[in-house]
């Protein structure tokens, strides 16, 4: 007898599912999440995967996370922390517990606590029974039982069907938030069409979670997320790192330049070069060189054959990149760099967010070596900042370093797909007149010619060496090598006229400011706006351009009494612009490989404006 | 009959000798200031190589130049503008032209002003018989013919008798400054040994040098430079690539330690590679790599092997470092990597000088990544800031970064040789203990313990993953990471009570504190001694210690009015003194691959203190 | 995409169209200059390549300033990577004919890497290496392909290692086109670089070149008139291995081991002679001659090694792009940016 | 002067046990790895090979084999990608009383480490490398490798890659190695024996050891492995014995000048003595070759065993006798008269 479930309207919900390597929670969240965002909620998600590929089932290290925060409001953040947790066994809870709200349900798979999987948790006692969940609304489920329940007669083997239990776990999660199934069943049927056993069984899976939700005493109430107001517009769901693919295909047609990738597989940014060697029709060349540094020179060889050039790698792979960077500097030509952060030094967290390669990327290289540095903000401005960086690269003639972060690469959110002829077309000329040409002649942007090889009477050579301005000859004149460094160095600075200006948004008239830059943006700007909202005056202003900084930076900065600067690392935007404008900086830093929640961040800001004047 | 010449005492003088890249300038600039340490003279040496090894003779671009200043008084550079250019060709005297002092003299060899000559050195005309060398004391002297006549009869054929011909204008040099001949006639016996006919030829030729300033109606006056008063003890003549090697020698033997250098062929490092590998009986181990990558691991390995391992560089090889300095500084292990910097960016301009991967050294690694950054001040500061940069590496357990230059490499000074029971042990003490050991147990100065492999019961792994403190297992543990991140900027941090102060020359406040780092010193303290000269009260301070910087930094800076900091970079020191201290500093930022004038930094002060006295 | 390149009558260039304003800068008496003479001198007939669409590329070296002399396009690079560099011009542009000037320091010291890969992947480049056996621009240090035991600056007690032997390490990735010549032999060498030329892949070409400054006379015994004839064995296809100065000597088979012996009554008999075959598909013979410099008994050979042919790495990515192409269709952008699951907002 | 190694201390030889060898660190491969059998033989074979505990070093890269270290329980370094043999010369150099093992994969070693590979191989520094050949990258989930087969299908070639492999044995005979070998590590009797003969061999030793990745190149040796297919696809080298393999011993190696062929010596086309006789220690590097060739030709049956191995001095062993001799001419280093040499002059 089904007995009348009551229906419960919340604004927000964060989920986090988590289970074994081998559970496909991944794959069951992207499910929730690609639904969700059909629903019309407004999302954000953050995938936390374990180091390991496949660690020995049960164990803690093995445990993949993955958190969805979905609204009816405009949210920016994947959630502080879980209001429900589906954990699929004993270490799911073990490596979760401590993250989840105070009052947090838990779906447990109830099947999978027996003593082998408890012992290889680290559980001394069961959790279920020692007092230890007091507080959390536990929910314990037969999830591994009913699912072989109900896929008795489908052919399966026992280990076959026990990995449907993912799918059943989500049309639980279905029924329990009221969203629709059919975008699932329909992805089961394409996915699984070459094993027709298979999609059976997933679709049987997803129905019996669904109706156990619907049946079962154990959930005695539902809810329901209204659909977010979100501007008119078509919409897909996208991580950063396909974000950034996708961009730089669409520099390429915009600018009529053919895409050339130098990459070699790193953590975590290989999904950009898994994701730019699908795009063969659009005559993406991807190559996967033997080493980093063969990576960037082939990059290089390519752009001076006038190639839109790019690489892509992470914080190790730009340190052995350094010398070849300094090429492109002095070579001046048009390449793009791609920094997908992550938790450093050296091999460091190689799964983790961080945000502490723009030392690096500004001073890294011997001698005054200036390049363009600039960072995407979210998962879905790292399609814009890609044109930008094609746009500038090609405009200036100057290598640009364009810095992501695990964080924003994994994480994914709606995107509201523009019109390909909305968006504006990059200007690029390749030199061809014979009459006058010179390789280090310069426009009124201090950029050479780009005269590829292949255009008769143009022929001439570049290289690492000091060159004289405009013959580019080779040359040890001292004179001439104090305007050559100079010049680079100028025509990076101008570029800050063709940059947007610091925006400030929030309070603009406060006292208090709270800057960042890169993938915090979510963090801060939920922080000052629960701020405001509880009364605090706070003004926010993010940065997107790091070298040179936007023209207005010193005047913004210097309206505000106090400036709280919140990043990853230990302080080092707050370096630059304390050089730059010797303007004191209160720097909030957390370094652990995870992202800011957004309360720590608005803690900080309570602290500073001394409590709410309510 | 030689008529009697006057003596006109000098307080110093700037000789540049200078001439084709086969003709031996460099071999005859340092005789010459050989010699003149030997007299007692204080003396600053620059020799300017051409960057081709031998570019066709008489060309523009294969003149190589060596500059000598010496004195009566305490000297700390080469000398702005030459006094008095040796030129053995055309193209030498078309290169140097420019830099001379107005009136400076010039002795030509005017056997090679040929058309063909002229021509390849780009003059229309002879500048010897043009009026474009107005002002200058020209000496033409026939040193070639000259040469051969002296050395007539010799078995050496006619091309060896003209390679003798530098012989002679170094012993024309000698008697023009009162210089003993007998110290380069020893060296030629030495030098010559296995060919006694050479050791005829070239004594004759330095002799008929000399003889010939003595007969000759073309010198009047002669010079002399009285000695130096310089501290008491035993001297030699030191370039800043010889100090830097055998500063790691004297560490290695201090500490106990064999050396290891991994390293590979890079102007203008290659010539420490070149000194360490003669030194086999210390047990120093030189390793030329493949390439610069596995000149640094191969280095990391050794330190994990329980050595004193370093390794040496310049730009462009610092840049191939980068990543596997972040594995030093993770699996903190003692390594030096010595980074003798040179015009870049890139390739840049490889035999000259420039003060610009500071940044670099300090910030330019993924991740946050520390580490103790030290810069030599002269040619002979690079042996005490060797053996200090060894000590920190050892005592702290991290990568130390030690910064020199093209100009200090190449350059040479007189050096008050220490004894070696002078210098200061180096402790170094092996964890061979089994109980409690942990890899990353941490000892007062937060370093962890260094076990030799080969000691049983303390095998254990160190990689470049995060550990977990302590024990040092793989951890992804957040609490943990955060720890880590601030216990290995601590280490570094802490070694600022463990480095001298910053000294003051000068009063402790004031109008201006002019602060450098590196090899500028000796321009800015000869720059402040002529200011102070001209009544004005100027300051100086020079830093050897940039990451940390010295615990009194702020305190001393705050002390003046303004601060002036001169530097070879577009203004790289100026950078972390403003974000640490938000405190303004006036710049001077002069890039031309060359060391700084005195005067360029004399003017800037007077400008900066607004002319007054 | 690049407009097209306009075709021009076929006009006859000569080497000086080849050569640039630049004053050439290496030692007097270095062999760089004879081996810039003969590729100047063979360039003008190499069928079929526009003089607009040759690139030649270097790293860090004495040799490596070959570009600059060269008037064509050209890249100076950084030490080592000129292979990784050429690879990503020629991927990216096919129709280019590439070229890689470096010494052994540059290509077989810091660029052994890139070169191996090169070599693997059968990218269509034409490598020349200058082999003089040290390091020249720094001076004089050893290099990986310096004799053991050699003293030098950073050996001055006789180098401990043993050397490369370039065209067996080719040979071991695979490589396509191996040969070798002689700074000296001008005749020889520009058959050899157009040879070179004329192959589709990756073409390595060892060149023995003097370095009159810190190792002169590494080669006299192979180009001096006197000696050169008993130490050179000229390989051709389809001739017997003959050398010496009235060509009675000759390289027979002893098992699978090659030897050199006298030719004629009471000696051995010509058939028994190994015949050279340069497109052999087994890459046996070719290192058997690779090692022949291993053995101070043996004479050195010169000439084409070995040459095969199979798909090249820029011709197959190129090749692949069109499939794709053709199946998929050009790529749309609208498409690209509206896959996946989207939903409409109204 | 100082000698840094630690001096042989002469108590009796103590008897050691795989155990002995086992860190105390949870093994994290993924279940079915091919890497669990290599560390599992090389715990085995490590007690009786002679050497102390204490002085062994494990050296790695990075990637799923280069975990390695963690597990043994001996001295050991994780590396950066590719320069593995690199640290592994500078260990060794340093102290030649170390018996220095590199456990790499086909990406580490062979993409990045290339350089570092031949150069150690060129040298003949005697270090012992095991290469751990999936033919895939594992830890980056799942891209081709320099030994992966043209035409592979994975996350970066969606296509099918356009890369000829290398012939990893092909090119350490190309930089003359001295010791040249390849195992399997489902066959732990003769991965044994070959770790064995490896690391009695002085000079760098380098093993090839085909390895089964279970998640992203499942089965991709299965046909060396299976109990069905083995004998007739894989033939045991072994010095001094002619090649002979399959089901029923049946099938054998002929050389006819420089080209091997299988021939049938059941039905009479050739007998026993016909066959190629292995000689591990021919100088000339061809016959080795001829034999590494042999994956170039899918007739040939897969060659394992040791293709060659020969004596020539170690890179470390002549760089100490260098020293020793130095010392012994120019007298100990002292560092007085280092300091006080050449022109001096006094002021006094």
């Amino acid at each position: 007898m089904k007995v009348g479930k009551e229906v419960l309207e919340l604004s927000d919900v964060t989920v986090r599912f988590a289970g074994d390597s081998g559970d496909g929670m991944q794959l069951t969240g992207t499910q929730f999440t690609n639904t969700t965002a059909l629903v019309g909620n407004d999302l954000s998600t953050l995938p936390d995967y374990p180091a390991e590929i496949r660690a020995p089932v049960g164990t803690t290290y093995g445990v993949s996370g993955f958190q969805l925060h979905f609204s009816s409001s405009d949210i920016q953040t994947p959630g502080d922390s879980p209001d429900i947790l589906v954990a699929m066994n004993p270490a799911a809870l073990k490596v979760n517990v401590k993250d989840l709200k105070h009052n947090a349900a838990i779906i447990i798979n109830i099947n999978s606590f027996d003593a082998r999987n408890l012992k290889l948790a680290g559980y001394d006692t069961n959790p279920l029974e020692d007092g230890s969940l007091e507080g959390y609304n536990v929910v314990q489920v037969p999830l591994s039982q009913q699912t072989s329940k109900a896929l008795e007669d489908s052919g399966l083997s026992a280990k076959e069907i026990s990995r449907c239990k993912n799918f059943f776990a989500l049309g639980m999660m279905y029924w329990l938030y009221s969203r629709p199934i059919e975008p699932t069943l329909k992805w089961i049927k394409d996915k699984f069409k070459d094993t027709p056993l298979l999609a059976a069984a997933n679709e049987k899976a997803l129905l019996a979670g669904y109706y156990f939700g619907e049946n079962t005493e154990l959930f005695t109430t539902r809810y329901q997320v209204e659909p977010a107001k979100l501007p008119k517009g078509i919409y897909r769901n996208i991580s950063g790192n396909e974000a950034l693919a996708i961009g730089f295909v669409t520099a390429s047609v915009k600018s009529g330049l053919p895409l050339f990738l130098g990459s070699y597989p790193i953590t975590p940014a290989s999904d950009i070069l898994h994701e730019l060697s699908k795009h063969k029709n659009f005559g993406v060349r991807t190559f996967q060189a033997e080493d980093e540094i063969a990576a960037i020179t082939s990059a290089i060889g390519a752009a001076f054959s006038g190639a839109l050039a790019i690489t892509t790698t992470s914080g190790p792979g730009v340190a052995l990149k350094t010398e070849a960077i300094g090429l492109a500097v002095m070579t001046e030509l048009p390449l793009i760099i791609i920094d997908v952060q992550r938790g450093g030094p050296s091999t460091g967290l190689p799964t983790k967010t961080e945000q502490s390669d723009l030392q690096q990327a500004i001073n890294g290289r011997n001698g005054e070596a200036p390049v363009v540095v600039i960072a995407a903000c979210t998962p879905a401005d790292c399609f814009n900042m890609a044109l930008e960086a094609a746009r500038l690269a090609t405009k200036y003639m100057v290598p640009v370093l364009y810095l992501s972060d695990g964080y924003i690469a994994n994480g994914s959110e709606p995107w509201k797909i523009p019109e390909p002829d909305s968006i504006p077309g990059i200007e690029v000329k390749f030199r061809t007149e014979k009459e006058g040409f010179a390789p280090y002649m310069r426009d009124e942007n201090l950029a050479r010619p780009w005269a590829i090889p292949g255009t008769a009477g143009l022929e001439h050579r570049i290289g690492g060496l000091e060159k004289s301005n405009v013959s580019g000859n080779v040359s040890y004149d001292p004179e001439n090598h104090e305007f050559m460094v100079r010049l680079r160095a100028q025509k990076v600075k101008n570029i800050e006229n063709d940059i947007p200006e610091l925006e400030v948004t929030g309070d603009i008239d406060a006292d208090v400011l709270v800057i960042g830059w890169g993938g915090t943006y979510g963090s801060i700007t939920e922080a000052v706006s629960r701020a405001r909202r509880n009364g605090g005056r706070v003004a926010q202003a993010h940065f997107k351009y790091l070298n040179p900084f936007p023209k207005n930076t010193g005047e913004v900065l210097n309206k505000y009494k106090h400036i709280i600067c919140a990043e990853l690392n230990m302080g080092q935007l707050a370096k630059f612009l304390k050089s730059e404008y010797l303007v004191d900086i209160d720097s909030f830093t957390k370094i652990q490989g995870l992202p800011f929640k957004s309360s720590e961040i608005e803690k900080k800001i309570e602290t500073v404006i001394g409590g709410y004047s309510k | 009959m030689p008529k009697e010449k006057e003596v006109q005492n000098l307080s110093e003088v700037t000789v540049r000798f200078a001439g084709d890249s086969g003709d031996g300038m460099q071999l005859t600039g340092s005789q010459f200031s050989d010699t003149t340490a030997l007299m007692g003279n204080d003396l600053s040496t620059l020799p300017d190589y051409p960057a081709e090894i031998r570019a066709p003779i008489g060309t523009v671009y294969g003149v190589s130049g060596f500059q000598l200043h010496f004195s009566s008084s305490d000297i700390h550079t080469p000398g702005d503008r030459p006094d008095i250019l040796v030129a053995m060709n055309p193209a030498a005297i078309k290169k140097n032209i420019s830099e001379l002092k107005p009136g400076a003299m010039i002795i030509a060899n005017i056997d090679s002003f040929d058309r063909k000559n002229l021509q390849l050195a780009k003059y229309e005309t002879n500048p010897l018989e043009d009026s474009s060398l107005e002002g200058y004391e020209v000496y033409p002297v026939p040193i070639g013919s000259l040469t051969a006549k002296a050395l007539q009869g010799t078995s050496l054929s006619p091309k060896e008798v003209s390679r003798c011909k530098n012989f002679f204008a170094l012993g024309l040099m000698y008697w023009l400054f009162d210089r003993q001949v007998d110290q380069t006639v020893s060296w030629i016996q030495k030098k010559f040994a296995k060919k006694p006919e050479f050791i005829e030829a070239n004594t004759n030729a330095l002799l008929a040098g000399y003889n010939y300033g003595e007969n000759t109606e073309l010198f009047n006056t002669r010079y002399n430079v009285e000695p130096a008063k310089l501290p008491k003890g035993t001297y030699r003549s030191i370039s800043g690539n010889e100090a830097t090697a055998l500063g790691f020698l004297a560490a290695s033997v201090k500490s106990k330690l064999p050396l290891f250098l991994g390293s590979y062929p890079i102007t203008p490092a290659s010539e420490i590679l070149q000194y360490l590998s003669n030194y086999k009986n210390f047990g120093v181990k030189t390793l030329q790599a493949e390439d610069e990558i596995a000149g640094i691991t191969s280095a990391i390995g050794a330190a994990f092997a329980g050595n004193l391992a370093i390794t040496t560089t310049s730009g462009p090889g610092l840049a191939l470092k980068t990543e596997a300095i972040g594995l030093a500084l993770m699996t903190e292990l003692p390594i030096v990597i010595v980074d003798v910097q040179r015009g870049g960016p890139s390739t840049g301009l490889p035999t000259k000088t420039e003060q610009a991967d500071l940044l670099q050294a300090v910030y330019g690694r993924n991740g946050e990544a520390p580490v103790a950054v030290l810069a030599a001040s002269t040619p002979s500061d690079c042996f005490n800031m060797a053996i200090e940069a060894s000590r920190l590496a050892i005592k702290y357990m991290t990568p130390v970064i030690l910064l020199t230059d093209g100009y200090l490499a190449n350059g040479s000074e007189p050096w008050k040789i220490p004894h070696a029971n002078e210098l200061p042990d180096i402790p170094v003490k092996f964890r061979t203990e089994k109980e409690g050991f942990a890899p990353y147990l941490r000892d007062g100065n937060l370093s962890r313990p260094w076990v030799k492999p080969g000691t049983p019961g303390l095998e254990h792994r160190i990689g470049g993953l995060e550990k977990a403190n302590i024990s040092g297992a793989v951890s992804y543990d957040p609490e943990n990471h955060n720890l880590m991140i601030n216990l290995r900027a601590q280490k570094v941090k802490n070694m600022v009570n463990d480095i001298p102060d910053l000294t003051v020359d000068g009063d402790m406040e004031g109008d201006i504190l002019v602060l450098g780092w590196g090899g500028t010193y000796g321009a800015i303290k000869e720059a402040v001694i002529k200011a102070r000269e001209a009544g004005y009260n100027v300051s100086q301070a020079h830093l050897k210690y940039i990451n940390p910087l010295p615990k009194n930094t702020e305190y001393v800076l705050k002390g003046f009015k303004n601060v002036l900091i001169p530097e070879i970079n577009l203004g790289q020191l100026s950078k972390i003194i403003r974000s640490e201290f938000l405190i303004p500093v006036k710049q001077l930022n002069i890039v031309r691959g060359l060391p700084f004038r005195v005067s360029d930094i004399e003017n800037k002060i007077k400008e900066v203190l607004g002319g007054i006295a | 995409m690049a407009d097209q390149i306009i075709e021009t009558k076929e006009i006859k260039l000569t080497a000086k169209d080849f050569a640039t304003d630049q004053d050439v800068r290496w030692c007097p008496g270095c062999g760089d200059y004879s081996i810039l003479a003969q590729v100047q001198r063979s360039f003008p007939d190499l069928v079929g390549i526009k003089k607009e669409n040759i690139v030649w590329i270097s790293g860090i070296g004495c040799s490596s300033r070959f570009p600059y002399y060269m008037n064509t396009y050209g890249f100076h690079s950084i030490h080592g990577r000129a292979p990784a560099i050429a690879t990503g011009v020629k991927v990216s542009r096919p129709e280019l004919s590439v070229w890689v000037a470096a010494g052994d320091g540059d290509l077989l010291s810091i660029g052994g890497n890139h070169f191996i890969h090169a070599c693997r992947k059968n990218v269509d480049l034409k490598v020349l290496l200058f082999n003089n056996r040290i390091y020249g621009l720094t001076k004089g240090q050893y290099s990986p392909t310096s004799e053991k035991g050699k003293i030098t600056k950073t050996s001055p007690y006789g180098s401990v290692d043993y050397p490369f032997n370039p065209a067996a390490l080719a040979l071991g990735s695979n490589a396509t086109f191996v040969a070798r010549s002689l700074d000296r032999d001008t005749k020889h060498l520009q058959e050899m670089i157009r040879r070179a030329a004329a192959h589709k892949g990756l073409a390595f070409l060892e060149i023995f070149q003097n370095c009159s400054i810190f190792n002169d006379g590494a080669f006299d015994i192979l180009t001096d008139k006197k000696t050169k004839d008993d130490n050179v064995l000229v390989l051709e296809h389809g001739k017997p291995m003959l050398f010496g100065a009235n060509k009675d000597k000759g390289i027979i088979m002893d098992g699978a081991k090659p030897k050199a012996v006298e030719i004629g009554e009471g000696k051995h008999r010509i058939e028994d002679v190994l015949v050279h075959d340069e497109f052999d598909e087994s890459p046996l013979l070719a290192t058997l001659l690779a090692h022949m410099t291993d053995d101070p008994s043996m004479p050195t050979p010169i000439g084409v090694f070995r040459q095969v042919t199979k798909s090249t790495y820029d011709g197959d990515v190129e090749e692949q792009i069109t499939s794709v192409t053709s199946k998929k269709g050009e790529g749309d952008l609208e498409k690209v940016l509206f896959t996946g699951s989207t939903w409409e907002v109204n | 002067m100082i000698d840094n190694q630690p001096k042989e201390n002469s108590q009796e030889k103590i008897k050691y046990t795989a155990k002995d060898f086992t860190s105390s660190q949870d093994v994290r491969w993924c279940p079915g790895c091919g890497d669990y059998s290599i560390l599992a033989q090389v715990q085995r074979t490590s007690p009786d090979l002679g050497f102390k505990k204490e002085n062994v070093v494990w050296v790695s890269g990075i990637g799923c084999s280069s975990r390695f270290p963690y597990y043994m329980d001996t001295y050991g370094i994780h590396g950066i990608h590719g320069r593995a043999p690199a640290i592994a010369t500078g260990v060794k150099v340093n102290n030649p009383n170390l018996d220095v093992w590199v456990a790499t994969g086909d990406g580490d070693l062979l993409s990045i480490g290339g350089n570092h590979f031949i150069h150690a191989c060129r040298r003949n520094v005697d270090i012992k490398i095991l290469l751990f050949n999936n033919k895939i990258y594992g830890l980056t989930k799942g891209q081709y490798s320099p030994t992966s087969e043209k035409g592979k299908k994975t996350k970066s070639t969606p296509f099918g890659s356009v890369d000829f492999p290398f012939n990893p044995l092909s090119l350490a005979l190309g930089a003359e190695a001295t010791f040249v070998a390849r195992s399997l590590d489902r066959d732990p009797k003769h991965l044994q024996a070959i770790i064995k003969r490896a690391s009695e061999h002085a000079g760098t030793a380098f093993i090839e050891i085909y390895q089964n990745c279970n998640i992203f190149n499942d089965g991709a040796f299965e046909l060396y492995t299976e109990k069905d297919t083995k004998p007739d696809n894989v033939v045991f080298l072994e010095h001094g014995k002619p090649m002979i393999f399959g089901k029923n011993q049946d099938k054998g190696i002929k050389l006819e000048g420089l080209n091997p062929k299988v021939v049938d010596l059941a039905n009479g086309e050739a007998s026993v003595n016909d066959l190629w006789i292995h000689d591990e220690f021919d100088e000339s590097p061809a016959r080795a070759f001829i034999l590494a060739q042999f994956t170039e030709n899918e007739n040939m049956p897969l060659p394992v065993g040791v293709f060659r191995q020969i004596k020539r001095s170690t890179y470390d062993k002549d760089f100490h006798e260098q020293i020793e001799r130095i010392k012994k001419v120019k007298g100990e280093g002292d560092l007085k008269k280092l300091l006080f040499a050449g022109n001096m002059w006094t002021v006094n």
